[in-house]
């Protein structure tokens, strides 16, 4: 099979991480999760440096950052890795992840483009810096230690009332391969860093056409309100035609396809009152730290999964996970939060 | 006269030329890698433009190489050849070197191998096949999907391999097309029931009675065209494919059911090709194919006197040209022979 | 008064046919229009009411326009009509002459023989018996070509014949037993009493010497009266209906009255006066030349009368006006086949009732109008004032050399013109009106007859024939509308342009918009002898043939018009000429890519022949003399 | 309904098997010869409507072989008959019967399949 010619090399340890924008504010516990899973439950040496900045993607993809600008600023991240003498970088999110393989690639190519940056770098910081070694994102790493998670799994990804594994439809965020094909897991077409965590941990995966279909986001369709109609649009043509297959959950490894996946269904169904789960229920869409969480048997309140749209209390029945609805929006000192009004799911 | 020339490759063109050159007094050594001669076209069920059998054709070679000036060894690869004075050695894989005084290459082609398109799914989904595989299905007489059912809609996706800098091969291979109106019209023969639809981008009818066979797909058998490069196959839930494809010309996207399609692979040079010639260092064309010594009157000659091309291995050509080309060869050969001699 | 019960299934078949042919009669004139109505009674009793019967004798019963064109044929329809029209009126004379009572039965006249079978002794009874015989033997004649035609239709020149329904075979096969029946009857007769002449009486001479001629008489004499009465019963029924109604027609069409767009009277009784003779059938090149024997003018009447599916019937027809020509009843057919046509093919707004007998108006929905205009996007354009406007027409944009022509030969003849459709100007209409789009052409129809008012032009000249006739017929300009054959022909005389005598043979053929439809035949063939040498061909004229590439008919396929293209080029280039010439872009596509022969349109002849004016030409200013003697008479 | 300033817009896939052909069906019965079109446009380039706004006899026929057939509802009452396109087309397509028949069959649905 062809995507056996993509197999990537993935470092073992040793790496400096870089935050994305979003996924704090929309879904805390991926990010939380994962520092966890690498630095208490695998050891491994996970270096944060706290004053590492955006990778400017959005801007980018907005249009509103010029290109030199990137890459200073990838190189500033590049600079503070060799200060703390890391030669292995894991990048957080998906665009993020285009953008830097992107300038690693716009280097090999066009080397004036390097020394250029170099030389803007140390005339604004006065930092040197140096190409890393090994390009990798987080969702390479959990899929590197799935075995791991699986081994350490309390709750597999098994459907408790009917014993069948759970379908789950894994989107890749396209800036992941689609963009640099050797710089994922699998190549372009059939990248295997999603469905691999799902068949190790007894999940199902499906095929349906729309799967290698944009999430929806699509920047400048987003940002300008009167493009925002094309943005929703295409998340409703790839739920419409993931509908026939009756996923219980989808499998996402970049802010912008969660994000949107989950809050596209509440406005679709505001909108028109479409759902695509079964009986009129939508479906769950998870980062893939939430879902290791999850099958290695953490509280689901802790993971954060209350604050996503579409709530996952379905998908955690048919996990059998047990989940105090009550304690949903308490603070960890026991305080109440405000409840959302119209969650959908709960 | 005591001339002697190997002719590499037992495909049509070697086995025409090595007949050809038997009856002009030259004594021939037929190599075959496979254990059977004919090469490509012991896969092809029947011939365009005229639809006739494939196995008339090879009767007819069969009949040539049956001569007593021809020593056909099949079953052997040849592992290269080198030149010594004005003769050649070929070294054939079981350590056997045969001297020669003159080498015709006739490795013809291989299929594009559609698995590299991936996002067609061939390999990766049921009844998504090559062009030959319906020939063999043909030949079997056993046109279904592989759950057994009759198909009732099949698209035929015309450059799979050709045109396509993706897969490498910029050049046209100019026969897929009227293959596939061919294979159209023999699918709607056995199956009348079955709708059938050719997803093209330029319709290349170049040769005789092709525009024939086009108008009468379209006219006898309703074979429907559509403009329009498929970009990617995916399955639904009744695990039928879904073709997507750009209509250009009402410039809208379209989406398809399809039961079977086909995928109209392009030709590309044969590998032993490649490797002869790299071995011998024979000149190659940016295609690959060997570059003919002169595009218009020096085709079947190359960099190296006395290495002489024929069929598929210079360019994609039907059986028809293919013979030509073979019998210009032998012209060739035996004037070089001449002359040397 | 003698009786006996033979004769009343003659009577009841005669009284019967009486009455319906009255009622028939009121129904129709009831349903006719208020001016239709007073145009009949004027028609009446005015000058029209001679020349009705002049006509009748001369067409209904001498048959003269088939005997011009078919003689057998002629001779067939003539014996049959003329001779039992005088059988009947000399049997009445016989029967008032000879027996004592003046004021006879109705039966008296057609049984007399029966009645004084010794009757004919005397010198004047005999000759008089003689020319009794001489009439029967005369009708005889005629039935027996009938019958053959039946089998051969060639004996009578006819390449086929109609097909008939069952009814008609039936209505056949009585008319044919009358007269046979008759004869035996007689001769029987005669033979038991020694009268009759040469026919009767030597027949009857020679059965009576072997058989039991009285007895055997009477049942002859039964099935003579029994033909008779299922004849008159049934004829409402068949295509022996055009008998007495051709009469009607005739006193209504020569008292002016025309089919016009909308089906009515006019049109029902020219349905009904269709005697199915097959002539249409004979000129039709569908027929003919591509085989198609299903629309011919007797199928579409017969259609009409059975309130068949008529869609095909209607449109599958070239529309090129030959069986108009032919018809000898002169029936307006086409009119009749646009009407269908317009109703969409099938309801034709009359439906049988009682069995046939009779037909009622049918109330039909008018078909849902698609709202709005189809064409607003057409622009306002701006048209320049000029004296001559030169409308080339869709088609001769498909033909350059045309146009390049007629551009030449307008700017050699100094006047001053302007080329109203030179960027591609908007559709004439008048192929939109022969699918039946009436509503849609008339939008058509009048943008371009503003656009030609703003023109101020007092001459439109056009090259194609189909924008010719609806100019001259639908659009009501001030105008005058010319054909650029009638054009040039007017320059030459008016010494505008002249024109080298070319050493070339040539022959005409007559686009059938042109001349059969609108009658232009005189100035065509003028320029052409003008400058060339025009030979003659069989088919000349009213007689030209269709290229076949009309647009009156939708449906015909390619290969089929090119068959007929390529008949009607291989008829016209027998005299194997330099080159043919027509006189319409349609025409010259289709007949140029059937025939190895130069086609060429008369202005590209005439362009050919053009002598290169001396000098400058002032631009002349045209006299408001129309340049037309007298209107072409216009056949619609 | 739009409740946050923006709707959802309509796709532009022509989803094949989702549209009815009755339309082309029919029009193929009674005029074969529309199975030859090569889409090669000749038509379209010498209409005289096409010359004042954009009317495509092509397009019409892909259309209504894709079974778009309320696009082509209104676009059809847009030709003017003339039959310039029979005497141009290369593979013979007798394209003003296509249009006549279509028209009829457009009569015939109003709306609901053949």
């Amino acid at each position: 099979m062809v995507w056996r010619d993509y197999q990537k090399e993935i470092a073992d340890d040793h790496f400096f991480y870089v935050r994305s924008c979003i996924r704090q504010s929309f879904f805390p516990g991926s990010e939380q999760f994962f520092l966890h899973l690498m630095r208490d439950v695998l050891g491994k040496d996970v270096y944060e440096n706290p004053s590492h900045t955006t990778c400017t993607g959005i801007g980018y993809h907005a249009d509103v950052v010029p290109f030199s600008t990137i890459q200073t600023v990838i190189a500033r991240h590049y600079a503070l890795m060799k200060e703390a003498g890391y030669k292995n970088i894991a990048i957080s999110c998906v665009t993020s992840f285009g953008i830097y393989t992107e300038i690693l690639e716009t280097w090999k190519h066009f080397p004036e483009e390097l020394e250029k940056t170099r030389e803007y770098l140390y005339k604004a910081t006065g930092r040197e810096f140096d190409v890393p070694e090994n390009v990798v994102h987080t969702s390479d790493l959990v899929y590197k230690f799935r075995d791991q998670i699986a081994a350490a799994a309390k709750y597999p990804l098994i459907n408790k009332q009917t014993g069948e594994p759970l379908r789950v439809v894994e989107h890749i965020g396209c800036h992941y391969a689609k963009i640099f094909p050797k710089y994922g897991v699998g190549g372009a077409e059939f990248p295997q860093v999603l469905s691999g965590m799902i068949e190790s941990w007894g999940g199902q995966v499906i095929d349906y056409p729309e799967r290698r279909h944009c999430c929806g986001f699509g920047f400048r369709q987003y940002l300008v309100q009167a493009n925002r109609g094309y943005s929703l649009s295409n998340t409703v043509k790839k739920f419409s035609s993931m509908k026939a297959y009756k996923p219980d959950l989808v499998l996402t490894n970049c802010p912008g396809c969660t994000m949107f996946m989950d809050k596209w269904q509440y406005t679709i169904k505001e909108m028109e009152g479409t759902t695509f789960g079964d009986n009129g229920e939508s479906i769950p869409v998870l980062t893939y730290e939430e879902l290791a969480a999850l099958v290695m048997g953490y509280n689901p309140w802790d993971i954060g999964l209350q604050i996503h749209m579409v709530q996952s209390e379905p998908l955690l029945r048919k996990m059998g996970i047990e989940f105090d609805p009550s304690d949903k929006f308490r603070t960890k000192d026991g305080r109440q939060m405000p409840i959302p009004k119209n969650l959908i799911n709960s | 006269m005591g001339r002697h020339v190997v002719v590499i490759g037992g495909g049509t063109a070697g086995m025409e030329a090595a007949g050809r050159l038997a009856r002009e007094g030259v004594s021939v050594t037929l190599v075959e890698k496979g254990n059977e001669l004919g090469g490509h076209l012991r896969d092809w069920y029947h011939l365009f433009p005229n639809r006739r059998s494939s196995d008339e054709v090879l009767e007819y070679l069969r009949g040539l190489v049956s001569h007593q000036n021809i020593l056909l060894m099949k079953g052997r690869k040849v592992t290269g050849f080198s030149r010594k004075g004005d003769e050649f050695a070929v070294s054939v894989e079981n350590g056997e070197t045969i001297n020669a005084d003159a080498v015709l290459l006739a490795t013809g082609f291989d299929l594009f191998r559609s698995e590299r398109k991936e996002e067609y799914g061939y390999g990766i989904y049921d009844n998504v096949i090559s062009s030959a595989d319906l020939e063999a299905m043909f030949r079997k007489n056993e046109l279904k999907l592989v759950n057994g059912n009759k198909p009732e809609r099949i698209g035929f996706l015309h450059c799979v391999g050709s045109r396509d800098e993706k897969a490498g091969n910029i050049y046209c291979s100019k026969l897929c097309c009227v293959t596939a109106v061919k294979q159209a019209i023999e699918v709607r023969k056995v199956l009348p029931s079955c709708k059938v639809f050719c997803f093209y981008m330029d319709m290349r009818m170049g040769g005789a009675l092709y525009e024939e066979l086009y108008k009468e797909a379209q006219e006898k058998y309703s074979v429907s065209f559509i403009r329009g490069k498929v970009s990617e196959v995916a399955v639904n839930i009744q695990n039928r494919l879904v073709a997507k494809v750009e209509d250009t010309l009402v410039g809208r996207p379209l989406k398809m059911e399809l039961d079977i399609l086909v995928l109209m692979a392009g030709m590309e040079m044969s590998e032993d090709g490649i490797r002869l010639a790299d071995e011998a260092k024979l000149k190659r064309g940016e295609n690959r194919f060997f570059q003919p010594a002169d595009h218009h009157f020096g085709t079947n000659m190359g960099n190296i006197k006395g290495v002489f091309y024929a069929g598929t291995c210079t360019a994609p050509l039907n059986i028809t040209e293919t013979i030509s080309h073979a019998r210009g060869a032998v012209m060739e050969i035996v004037n070089y022979l001449n002359q040397e001699k | 008064m003698n009786f006996d019960p033979f004769v009343i299934p003659f009577n009841i078949g005669l009284y019967f046919i009486l009455i319906y042919a009255v009622v028939r009669c009121i129904i129709w004139f009831r349903e006719l229009s208020r001016p239709d109505k007073l145009r009949l009674q004027r028609g009446f009793f005015g000058r029209a009411f001679g020349q009705s019967l002049k006509e009748i004798f001369l067409e209904s019963l001498i048959h003269r326009k088939i005997l011009k064109s078919n003689p057998r044929l002629g001779y067939m329809h003539m014996s049959l009509a003329f001779g039992w029209f005088l059988l009947i009126v000399f049997g009445t004379i016989e029967a008032n002459i000879f027996s004592e009572k003046h004021l006879n039965h109705s039966y008296k006249a057609i049984f007399f023989r029966f009645f004084h079978p010794d009757h004919g002794k005397t010198f004047f009874e005999n000759s008089y018996a003689f020319l009794m015989d001489l009439i029967l033997a005369f009708i005889l004649s005629g039935l027996l070509i009938a019958v053959i035609k039946r089998f051969s239709s060639r004996v009578v020149g006819m390449k086929k014949t109609t097909r008939l329904k069952p009814l008609d075979k039936i209505a056949l096969t009585s008319l044919c037993l009358i007269f046979p029946s008759r004869l035996i009857a007689e001769s029987l007769t005669c033979g038991a009493y020694g009268t009759g002449s040469f026919l009767t009486g030597s027949l009857g001479k020679a059965l009576a010497s072997f058989l039991p001629a009285n007895e055997l008489a009477y049942p002859f004499w039964w099935l003579y009266s029994l033909s008779l009465g299922t004849f008159f019963v049934l004829l409402p029924l068949t295509r022996y209906l055009h008998i007495p109604t051709e009469l009607f027609l005739i006193f209504m069409r020569n008292s002016g009255i025309r089919t016009g767009d909308k089906p009515g009277t006019y049109s029902e009784v020219e349905v009904h006066s269709c005697s199915s003779c097959g002539m249409c059938i004979d000129v039709c090149q569908l027929g003919f030349t591509t085989g198609i024997n299903t629309i011919q003018a007797t199928y579409l009447m017969k259609g009409i009368r059975n309130s068949d599916e008529l869609y095909d019937v209607a449109h599958n027809c070239l529309m090129c006006g030959r069986c108009d020509n032919i018809c000898p009843v002169g029936i307006e057919i086409s009119p009749i086949r646009m009407i269908v046509r317009r109703a969409e093919g099938k309801e034709y707004m009359y439906e049988n009732t009682s069995k046939g007998y009779f037909r009622n108006r049918l109330t039909v929905p008018a078909p849902k109008q698609e709202a709005g205009t189809s064409y607003d996007f057409l622009p306002r354009l701006r048209q320049e004032k000029t004296d001559v406007l030169y409308f080339a027409g869709c088609m001769t944009h498909l033909t350059p050399s045309v146009k390049k022509a007629m551009v030449r030969i307008l700017d050699a003849s100094g006047l001053n013109w302007s080329f109203m459709d030179e960027h591609g100007g908007v559709c004439c209409g008048r192929p939109l009106m022969l699918a039946g789009n009436d509503r849609e052409a008339r939008e058509l129809t009048n943008y371009n007859s503003q656009l030609i008012e703003k023109s101020g032009a007092q001459t439109l000249v056009t090259s194609c024939p189909i924008c010719y006739k609806v100019f001259r017929e639908s659009y009501y300009l001030d105008a005058e509308v010319l054909h650029h054959s009638q054009f040039i022909k007017s320059i030459i005389d008016e010494g505008f342009i002249d024109l080298n005598f070319l050493q070339k043979r040539v022959t005409y053929h007559s686009p059938c918009e042109l001349g059969r439809r609108s009658g232009v035949y005189y100035e065509p063939r003028e320029v052409i002898k003008h400058v060339a040498t025009l030979e003659a061909t069989a088919f000349d004229d009213e007689n030209s043939l269709c290229c076949g590439g009309s647009l009156g008919n939708i449906m015909l396929s390619r290969d089929k018009r090119q068959k007929i293209a390529e008949d009607v080029c291989s008829k016209l280039t027998e005299c194997s000429p330099d080159s043919l010439i027509t006189a319409c872009p349609l025409c010259k596509k289709t007949l140029s890519q059937a025939t190895g022969t130069r086609v060429m349109d008369i202005a590209e002849l005439a362009v050919e022949a053009l002598a290169d004016t001396p000098g400058l030409k002032m631009p002349r200013s045209r006299s408001k003399k129309k340049l037309l003697k007298e209107p072409a008479t216009s056949l619609r | 309904m739009e409740k946050f300033g923006f709707s959802l817009s309509k796709a532009r896939v022509i989803n094949y098997d989702a549209n009815d052909r009755g339309i082309v069906r029919y029009i193929i019965e009674r005029e074969p010869s529309l199975k030859l079109c090569i889409e090669c446009g000749c038509c379209t380039a010498t209409c005289t409507t096409g010359n004042f706004t954009d009317f495509s006899l092509r397009e019409i026929h892909i259309l209504l072989k894709r079974g778009e057939n309320e696009q082509v509802r209104e676009k059809i009452r847009k030709c003017m008959l003339c039959g310039k396109c029979i005497l141009v087309c290369p593979r013979g397509v007798n394209t003003r019967n296509v249009i006549s028949v279509a028209k009829q069959a457009f009569r015939k649905t109003e709306g609901y399949e053949l």
